[in-house]
């Protein structure tokens, strides 16, 4: 059979393509609908994923580094919120509660493993002689970016998680949470953008896109992955403060009223 | 480029205010009128920086005034206000608006940083060999083999790269019509580099706080042309006299005083003494300034300060002689031939 | 509290009145070691300001002789460090913090009491060893900064800087249990219905603040003890001649130094909050924004310290890395300028004196702050640092924006401290003077610092174009001591004929004004309880600002009734005087005295003081080791005890002080040269050590588990087996050490053996405090009442114990197993 | 009074009301035998030349772990209310900054020693 209509990438479409039908199947089988929000947010998760992988790698074929850096933010920073914030709970209960998965659910879930599996991939996946493996073999490229989804999701469960059976930790803990994150991200960020070598040799190997020079692109690209996620997490957990803000004063419980207060005006 | 216009066009106006408010001739240390390269960096971001200060000043001070005087009424006189406690717009602009000034002036900043510390000096520069001491500037041209104190003498136009070192505690390096100061720290070597562009002399002092006399910790920079500095060079790269060829009666006197005095352990004279933990007096005659250069090379100041030199520098580490009369005028004038 | 009883007659009417002398020195109630505070510190502000007219005279000319050389560098070295450290911080933490915070978040008083009576006293022994100098042989002369190598013995002979550093080693210690109370007390005493987003913005910032103070003060602690040791112990850990780095010094005195302009300058921007929307009438404009941009500010001042060593050397990226992160901190701080505009726009200003001041502060700091984002910038700091630009620039900041916050600080809760109003006339008349006075004398020093004028220079040659800025500088300066001259004058003559003060002067805001002026001892007859923000305003006004307001239209805003001011109808247990806190405190001076003199029967004689004093304390109550032994005093928040926030505050404090030593090691082992290395080290050994305090840890849990069943006897085993695995640790220990003594390493043989000893003997002196500690527990489990219900002085000694371990797991893989891994 | 305060513990806390309970022994000692092992295994590593290239990192990796567990076990880290961590690990951020920005400022300055 001919994938050629599938394009370069034809696991990109497939995946998808497979969401997409698993989405629909499920709201088939329970006969539930999601909220608007929730489908607007899920088609936009699709379509990310779609240019991510698709728009985007065409430029990694030019061996721009900086632009492979964007594709890793976009699969860990933007694409797991955005789906985890177009399922709905109901979607999600009956297997994820299920009995067989539960243990490991609540295991993955917990704040500390989400951060410690997320850190350990997305530290290890750039270590030079997996990511040049990563460049070079295109099955191990795919399953790498599949990782950072799948750690990318557990990852921000702690914060968007759709069930409150396996809930989000709270604003505070949240703002820590992703303060923390900035870690490992600055642990991968900050020796790329300070090394004096192209760190990663498939960059060396064939001839650089844009009429850029290996080494700046790979600054820019380790600048864009410092300063790039800096900037998004703080913009995050400011908008986390926010609602803790709104939560801590407007939605307090309010206290009993007590008889009406005493005033006198002095004279 | 308009923008570049204008900023230019801003930041002469701005200039001659600040430099319009004294001329350079009472001012012999402004940064605002600066005469090397590493000078004019600095001052343009500085000017830079100013005018979006004063854009944001001014933006303060009119919302600060409009607010105060159109509200300052009495208590009791108006009804209580009903403005609101928060306005997402207002507080998302005041702060992009400001991230926006600091985008603009971090960049000429960075850019700044990098250029002026190069990594190796230029390639046709000259290198000098700064050696800051309690409280005085000791200098040595490793090239021409040339030491001496509390006057630096360099050609215009070539780049200078400087190697500060210290002898005891931290000092700063700065002449500020030449550009930025650069800490000396002890047991570090750190480096300046700037190309001076317009021959004069430019007074510097330690900007480090270093015990009792900081303040008297002074020096000279004399930016010549070449030739100047080529005939200068040669002049400091003489030996001096030998003792016993010297004519003048008073001044072979003095020399008699100076060899058998304890000058010798620590001043070094050229084939007379070898002492190098004050400053060389080899070609001390030729200098303009002495002490530190807190005072002018005069024999007056000489005899003074062979006297009791605490009285002029206060913790300087030279013991007063008991030096008099005669014996005095002889090492004054002694010193005073050495050029 | 169903039926109304009649209420108790109480005595005193309010926290001033009776106790006599006595009562002062073994006060506990935080109003009371405010008042303490505020009159040591006022004291230091005069002789701050005295010195500075000093140093003005001196400037007048050139080749002026009005005082020494000396004597100049010994006034600009006191006038920062009293005004820093005796004047200003003391004002806004131990004043203005300490007697509000309980008031505005509706609490009797702060977590530990007893505490924060001994901040005071030890900060007052800090403040007399700084002072002591004038006695023996001249005052501390090297600068508030005192950059090292200067203050080494070999440039800096003689006793003045020794007061200096014990005195500052000292004064530290007491802020960081200033602050670690004031963060304890916001945590976990607030009202019902005071959550973290309705506190006033006073109380943000001190909470801020006292994060700050708990992770900058240990660097600065640090690098003082380096000092210590190089000047008596004959360590070199700023001499250049073995290996060693000055630099190390100014690196630790920054990493506390910036963070300690923001210390300030929070509680000012918090004084400023409070004062502003009062004095308007209207909420604070962007009330999270300004939490948020509080929280932003401190977290960004731990990596900016970089910015006063521009000139030091430390390379272009290091220069550009904290040049930008230094500029970001102008986006809060704009945040905070523009929100405070913002509340008074539109608002119905009452432009009394503290509003006054508060608006001055606001132009003020703007100033201080532009000028601030130019220093930012690395090159343009070349030009400026240590020039009298700079010298504008942080007094623009610290006067005009701390002291100016003060000012309005004092004059806003003058009323609600003493009872007494001060006299808006002399207020107005100080406030133009101060004006004048202040922008006169610091306004030029711009122009003069611009014209290469350096800082700390006693004279400067003619010629220069400086003389005539300068002399308008000291005119002014002179106008400025008067302004503060009238307030002195102003504070005498309020206490002695000032207006009475009703309990609401200024129709506020926070809960401090539904108190009487002065307060009761007990603050609250009823715990307030809180429906939103700006408590007392939603109780005066309601939440829609309709209630109550006939009274404020005829003039009278609304005040407390008495009935609402009315004496308790049930007895409020207070926590009972102690006079510990000030024993212990001598203990802290005396042992300080010895050092310097080197006498160590002295030191012994100090130290056993003060030992004694802090068992004393623990043991001062039924309840072993509890603060207060009133349970209304010292709620607890969630199942969360004070204590154990309080001890978990003061282990990540100690994060920083193990860090910095650690740093330390790491840098000097890269440097060492001669002598023996870190290969010296055994594993063997020291695995089996480990090995001990990683079981000591397994028994101290055990010794937990075992007396929250309730069972006495094997927590007695548990911990007994606690304290002898410890004592096995530090055996090995002592043995390792003489043994390497013996080898030819001891701690002034070279850079590895000074940075090892005191980072392991450090942590070995943390382990000794901890046996102390487990035995005096031991030993109290005897008594009668140690069951289950005191699990907690268990769990609280295990945790400091636990830290000790986890200190030492980190010790044993870099100091040890890393041993071959050469240095930074 | 007493009343007073009962509403405190109810409003004015967050999210954790109840009194945190404590583990057993039983994961007391599993948690000390890990301990234990890792300590083994660190001490393995500094005496086994193959790993020197790698030791740097395995060590931080054990060390964290022996960190982590004895903070979130013997320490209660894991079963005590979010602020108490919250209360630790800023600190540990900040120290870990610290050292690693001094490690690296003077790593520079190495190349500038007199």
């Amino acid at each position: 059979m001919d994938f050629d209509f599938l394009g370069e990438h034809p696991s990109v479409p497939i995946g998808c393509a497979i969401l997409a039908i698993l989405y629909w199947g499920a709201c088939r089988l329970t006969g539930r609908r999601p909220t608007s929000r929730q489908a607007g947010w899920f088609v936009l998760a699709l379509i990310t994923i779609f240019f991510t992988h698709t728009a985007i790698d065409e430029f990694a074929d030019d061996r721009i580094f900086f632009m492979h850096m964007l594709q890793h933010l976009l699969q860990t920073f933007v694409i797991p919120p955005l789906l985890l914030l177009g399922t709905p709970d109901w979607m999600l209960r009956p297997w994820v509660m299920s009995r067989p998965v539960r243990p490991f659910a609540r295991f993955f879930t917990n704040p500390v493993v989400a951060f410690l599996l997320f850190s350990a991939v997305f530290v290890s996946a750039h270590f030079p002689a997996v990511f040049d493996r990563m460049c070079r073999d295109e099955n191990f490229h795919i399953f790498l970016h599949v990782c950072f989804m799948v750690s990318g999701v557990i990852m921000w469960w702690p914060i968007l998680s759709p069930l409150p059976e396996l809930p989000r930790v709270s604003y505070p803990a949240q703002i820590m949470y992703l303060f923390l994150l900035m870690i490992p991200m600055t642990a991968v960020a900050a020796p790329i953008t300070l090394a004096n070598q192209v760190i990663y040799g498939w960059y060396l190997e064939g001839p650089h896109g844009w009429g850029i020079k290996p080494m700046d692109d790979q600054v820019l690209g380790g600048l864009l992955m410092w300063i790039g996620q800096g900037t998004y997490l703080m913009a995050v957990f400011t908008a986390i403060f926010f609602k803790w803000s709104r939560k801590e004063d407007q939605d307090m419980p309010v206290l009993p009223e007590t008889p009406r207060p005493r005033l006198r005006v002095v004279s | 480029m308009s923008r570049r216009a204008f900023s230019l066009g801003a930041m002469s106006i701005l200039a001659a205010f600040l430099s319009g408010c004294a001329s350079n001739r009472e001012l012999p240390m402004t940064t605002l009128a600066p005469k090397s390269d590493l000078g004019q960096w600095i001052y343009h971001l500085f000017i830079e920086v100013t005018l979006w200060d004063a854009l944001i000043l001014a933006i303060v001070l009119i919302a600060f005034i409009l607010a105060v005087f159109i509200f300052s009424t009495r208590v009791g006189e108006a009804a209580p206000p009903k403005s609101a406690a928060s306005d997402l717009k207002l507080e998302i602009a005041w702060t992009v608006g400001p991230a926006l000034v600091i985008l603009m002036i971090s960049v000429p900043t960075v850019r700044t940083v990098f250029r002026s510390q190069p990594r190796v000096a230029p390639a046709d520069s000259l290198h000098i060999r700064v050696i800051a001491h309690q409280w005085w500037w000791e200098f040595q041209y490793p090239d021409s083999k040339v030491i001496t104190a509390n006057e630096l003498h360099i050609p215009v136009n070539r780049p200078i790269r400087l190697d500060l070192v210290s002898s005891d505690v931290i000092h700063s390096f700065w002449v500020p019509q030449l550009g930025g100061k650069r800490d000396v720290v002890p047991g570090q070597i750190n480096e300046l580099t700037f190309e001076a562009n317009v021959p004069g002399m430019y007074p510097g002092q330690c900007a480090e706080f270093c015990g009792d006399s900081h303040a008297n910790m002074r020096f000279r920079v004399m930016v010549e042309t070449p030739e100047q500095f080529a005939e200068w060079t040669k002049l400091q790269q003489a030996v001096p006299v030998a003792v016993d060829q010297i004519t003048d009666a008073s001044v072979a006197d003095g020399a008699k005083v100076f060899a058998d005095s304890p000058c010798t352990s620590c001043h070094r004279i050229d084939g007379v003494s070898k002492g190098y933990i004050a400053p060389d007096l080899t070609h001390f005659g030729s200098r303009t300034t002495m002490a530190g250069g807190i005072m002018a090379n005069t024999p007056d100041n000489v005899a003074k300060w062979i006297t009791d030199p605490q009285a002029l520098k206060p913790g300087a580490l030279m013991p007063p002689l008991g030096l008099r009369g005669q014996q005095l005028n002889d090492l004054v004038a002694y010193l005073e031939s050495l050029k | 509290m169903a039926a109304h009883p009649k209420p108790l007659h109480v005595e005193p009417a309010n926290y001033l009145q009776g106790g006599g002398v006595i009562g002062w020195l073994t006060t506990v109630d935080h109003k009371r070691i405010a008042v303490l505070y505020g009159v040591s510190a006022l004291l230091f502000l005069g002789l701050g300001g005295l010195e500075a007219m000093a140093i003005r005279i001196q400037l007048w000319a050139p080749g002026e002789h009005f005082i020494s050389a000396r004597a100049y560098n010994e006034l600009f070295t006191m006038h920062g460090t009293s005004m820093l450290f005796l004047a200003v911080m003391p004002l806004l933490l131990g004043t203005f913090a300490n007697f509000m915070l309980p008031l505005q978040i509706g609490a009797r008083d702060v977590a530990f009491p007893r505490i924060n009576a001994l901040s005071f006293w030890v900060s007052l022994m800090g403040a007399i060893l700084l002072h002591l100098g004038w006695f023996f042989g001249g005052l501390p002369d090297a600068g508030w900064f005192g950059y090292a190598n200067l203050t080494e013995r070999m440039y800096s002979p003689g006793l003045p800087l020794d007061f200096w550093t014990l005195g500052l080693i000292v004064a530290g210690a007491s802020t960081i249990l200033a602050t670690l109370n004031f963060l304890v007390t916001l945590i976990t005493m607030r009202a019902p219905g005071m959550s973290y987003m309705r506190m006033p913005m006073f109380c943000w910032a001190i909470m801020i603040t006292s994060i700050l103070v708990l992770l900058a003060f240990p660097p600065l602690t640090v690098g003082l003890i380096f000092l210590l040791m190089d000047r008596f112990f004959g360590t070199h850990f700023y001499i250049v001649s073995a290996g060693a780095t000055p630099i190390l010094w100014q690196h630790l005195f920054w990493l506390f130094g910036h963070p300690e302009v923001y210390i300030i300058a929070l509680p000012a921007f918090g004084v400023i909050s409070e004062v502003v929307p009062t004095f308007s009438r209207k909420p604070l404009f962007g009330y999270p924004m300004m939490a948020y941009s509080i929280c932003l500010i401190a977290f960004l001042s731990y990596g900016v310290w970089g910015h006063h060593m521009f000139a030091t050397g430390m390379g272009p990226v290091a220069d550009a890395a904290f040049a930008v992160t230094s500029m970001l901190i102008a986006i809060p701080t704009g945040i905070k300028i523009f929100s405070w505009i913002a509340t008074v726009w539109g608002g119905s200003l009452r432009m009394t004196t503290s509003f006054y001041f508060a608006l001055g502060m606001i132009l003020e700091f703007t100033f201080g702050g532009l000028s601030g984002i130019m220093h930012a910038s690395a090159p343009i700091d070349l030009q400026q640092t240590d020039s009298y630009f700079v010298v504008a620039h942080f007094h623009y900041v610290l006067f005009g924006g701390a002291v100016f916050a003060i000012l309005a600080g004092i004059f806003y809760w003058w009323p609600k401290v003493t009872g007494k109003m001060l006299s808006e006339r002399l207020g107005k008349l100080q406030f133009w003077l101060t004006i004048i006075g202040f922008n006169g004398t610091f306004f030029p020093m711009h122009f003069l610092g611009m014209w290469g004028m350096p800082r700390r220079i006693y004279t400067y040659g003619a010629g220069l174009g400086w003389t005539h800025l300068n002399q308008l500088e000291t005119v002014c300066a002179m106008i400025l001591g008067l302004a503060f001259l009238v307030m002195y004058i102003n504070m005498v003559w309020s206490i002695a004929n000032g207006e009475k003060a009703p309990p609401d002067p200024w129709d506020g805001r926070s809960l401090e004004w539904s108190v009487a002026s002065p307060p009761p001892v007990y603050n609250f007859a009823r715990i307030p309880e809180v429906r939103g923000r700006d408590a007392w305003w939603i109780v005066k006004y309601g939440r829609t600002g309709s209630r109550g307001l006939a009274a404020y239209m005829s003039g009278k805003p609304p005040q407390p009734s008495a009935a609402d001011l009315a004496p308790p109808a049930e007895p409020i247990h207070m926590p009972a005087p102690s006079i510990f806190p000030l024993i212990l405190s001598i203990g802290v001076l005396v042992a300080s005295l010895g050092v310097i003199i080197g006498e160590w029967r002295i030191v012994i004689l100090g130290a056993v003081t003060l030992v004694v004093a802090a068992i004393a304390m623990g043991f001062e109550y039924p309840t072993f080791g509890q603060e207060s032994h009133d349970p209304m005093a010292a709620p607890s928040s969630g199942g969360t005890d004070v204590r154990k926030v309080g001890i978990w505050s003061f282990i990540g404090s100690e994060c920083l002080f193990f860090a910095s030593l650690i740093a330390t090691y790491i840098i000097y082992k890269g440097r060492n040269i001669g002598g023996p290395g870190a290969e010296i080290l055994e594993i063997p050994l020291t695995s089996f050590s480990t090995f001990a305090l990683l079981m000591s840890s397994l028994a101290m849990v055990l010794a937990l588990a075992a007396i929250q069943r309730n069972d006495r006897t094997w927590m007695r085993v548990w911990l007994g087996t606690t304290i002898g695995l410890g004592l096995v640790f530090l055996g090995v220990e002592a043995y390792e050490f003489t043994h390497f003594y013996h080898e030819g390493l001891s701690l002034q043989t070279d850079l590895f053996g000074q940075s090892f000893f005191t980072l392991v003997g450090f942590h070995g002196a943390h382990v000794s405090i901890g046996v102390l500690w487990l035995a005096t527990l031991w030993f109290a489990s005897f008594g009668e009442k140690f069951d289950g219900s005191r699990s907690l002085s268990v769990e609280l000694a295990g945790l400091y114990w636990h830290f000790v371990d986890i200190v030492w797991v980190i010790i044993f893989t870099l100091v040890y197993l890393m041993q071959q891994v050469k240095g930074a | 009074m007493s009343e007073a305060t009962q509403t405190a513990g109810a409003i004015a806390t967050h999210d954790h009301a109840d009194q945190p309970h404590h583990p057993g022994a039983g994961i007391y000692l599993i948690v000390a035998l890990f301990l234990c092992v890792l300590t083994a295994m660190e001490i393995t590593v500094f005496y086994v030349p193959a790993l020197k290239t790698v030791i740097v990192p395995v060590l931080l990796v054990l060390a964290a772990a022996k960190f982590a567990l004895i903070a979130m076990f013997f320490m209660h880290l894991k079963y005590d209310s979010w602020t108490l961590s919250g209360i630790f690990i800023f600190p540990l951020f900040i120290a870990a900054f610290m050292l690693a920005s001094l490690m690296m400022l003077f790593a520079y300055l190495a190349h500038h020693l007199a």
